[in-house]
């Protein structure tokens, strides 16, 4: 084990590049990396928004799947999202949200506006039939 | 055996280092067994704490951030302290979804965040002079689950 | 992932509680758990030396397969135990050494007097031939 | 970009901070993006130079060592210092195999090991006062197996 990852990077830092943009439709799914703090937030930010006005994005999905870590910075990342697209009927949905982060999202009162699904795929279904 | 264990960081208000005050909190905590929930809830807590002096306690500057920890039995206690500038009312701070921040899209959830995850807090501040932040959290406290269900257990007996 | 991880421990002590003791014969097998410092060595070298006394330990096979870390303490303890046994004709081997701890083993000479083999079983062919 | 960073810890001399040293050493030095290699060495370093202080600095007794950590570009300094009983003649005490504490096991190879896996080392020490340790490690230096491959491939066009 050692011997392969040796001379090779030693990938402990969670940074926003980890974070990755899909466009399907007119939803955008954002497949959050392991930490989503203030640190990462300011280039999620960024480009979530970018892809939102080139794409005219109206649907929003969190993909939690990788996630480990996330503070009130990431509620605010999720807030700020929602305000883009809810003048234009956007929704904001949350995908394979484990139990840390679950806590915080509950203790957040998000999901008074965001809907929590198990999966992006079921997200995504929902999204778009609506 | 009684855990005793003290510390302190110091480090530069750069957004980087949120994430390298979080591994430090959890790697000093380690000693006290936490479960995964209460590893989590600490560093949610540190990372809110040192979020705020970076972005309201230095604002754009690099200033030096202290992180204070002290294990006393099973019982964790974190300090956090810049000398930015302070807080003119810490009530009114502490307001839940109060920020002085909105254009940097602050949810205002920061001390709410502390006070839910920790089992105490305290917040000290001096408009100029800086702000102390005093957070305690007893851990392997009896989880409310398992005691539930230990009764409903020996009731059926 | 998360869910199942929850209100489980976060193992992420490297204590000297991970280390295994076998005996196959007279030869003593420690499996050394993930980290190999002065702090672990205390307990280690208290047990191996009852596991010697106790078994007529001949040879010892140190298994590095879990090891990620070690410095000049954990030498120390190689050392120490080489010196228990070399009286009586004994014979150290070490197993499973990744990059990471064979620079460390290089690097303080331990070779010239430790065999180093590919794993436990080898070790243990080899030292029981004999 | 030009990295730069500094901390400061303090912590006991108990040995289970020995692997909290090390911890917080590789999350510091995380910015600049070590190899594995790269990172075992540091840690190495800091794990010597941290012993030295609990066992010989502070034997029996709980005092508190400081690491200093700074990143300046790609280069990463530790200052690992104790106030403890100081060494009275450095360049013996460093030699390689030369240890004033046998009967704990001790192998001697502490300073060789901070000489051989960090680019620069210095001691300081004081009887009495105590000891401290400054090392230099630049990272990303070329590996020389690489530039070797390189450069064959080179002579091959
Ligand atoms: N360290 C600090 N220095 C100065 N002001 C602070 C500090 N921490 C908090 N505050 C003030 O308290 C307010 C509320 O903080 P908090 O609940 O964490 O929300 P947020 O950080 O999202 O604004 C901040 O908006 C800021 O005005
Ligand atoms: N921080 C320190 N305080 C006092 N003495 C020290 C300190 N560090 C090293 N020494 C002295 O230098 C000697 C050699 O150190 P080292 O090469 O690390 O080997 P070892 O720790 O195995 O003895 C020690 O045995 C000790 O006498």
């Amino acid at each position: 084990m050692q011997n392969s990852k040796n001379h090779g990077r030693n990938n402990n830092t969670a940074g926003e590049e980890d974070t990755v943009y899909e466009i399907s439709q007119r939803c955008l799914i954002i497949r959050l990396g392991k930490e989503l703090d203030h640190h990462n937030a300011i280039g999620i930010r960024e480009k979530a928004d970018k892809y939102i006005e080139r794409y005219h994005v109206m649907h929003i999905i969190f993909d939690f799947s990788r996630a480990e870590f996330m503070d009130s910075a990431g509620i605010g990342v999720v807030l700020g999202r929602y305000r883009k697209v809810y003048f234009i009927g956007g929704r904001i949905a949350v995908a394979s949200v484990g139990t840390v982060i679950d806590r915080v999202l509950r203790l957040s009162g998000l999901y008074k506006i965001v809907e929590k699904y198990d999966s992006v795929e079921i997200a995504l279904n929902k999204l778009q039939k609506a | 055996m009684k855990e005793a264990n003290t510390m302190l960081l110091e480090f530069e208000s750069r957004s980087q280092n949120e994430s390298f005050a979080r591994t430090v909190i959890a790697a000093f905590a380690a000693s006290l067994d936490p479960t995964i929930e209460e590893l989590a809830d600490i560093k949610t807590a540190v990372s809110e704490a040192v979020t705020n002096c970076i972005i309201h306690g230095y604002a754009d500057n690099i200033g030096i951030i202290a992180m204070r920890c002290s294990i006393c039995g099973n019982e964790l206690t974190v300090e956090i302290e810049d000398k930015g500038v302070g807080i003119e009312n810490v009530e009114k701070a502490m307001e839940p979804l109060y920020t002085s921040r909105p254009e940097l899209e602050r949810s205002g959830m920061g001390f709410s965040f502390m006070e839910a995850f920790m089992d105490d807090l305290e917040v000290e501040s001096e408009p100029g002079r800086g702000t102390l932040v005093r957070m305690k959290k007893r851990l392997g406290k009896p989880d409310p689950l398992k005691e539930y269900a230990k009764e409903t257990a020996l009731k059926g007996q």
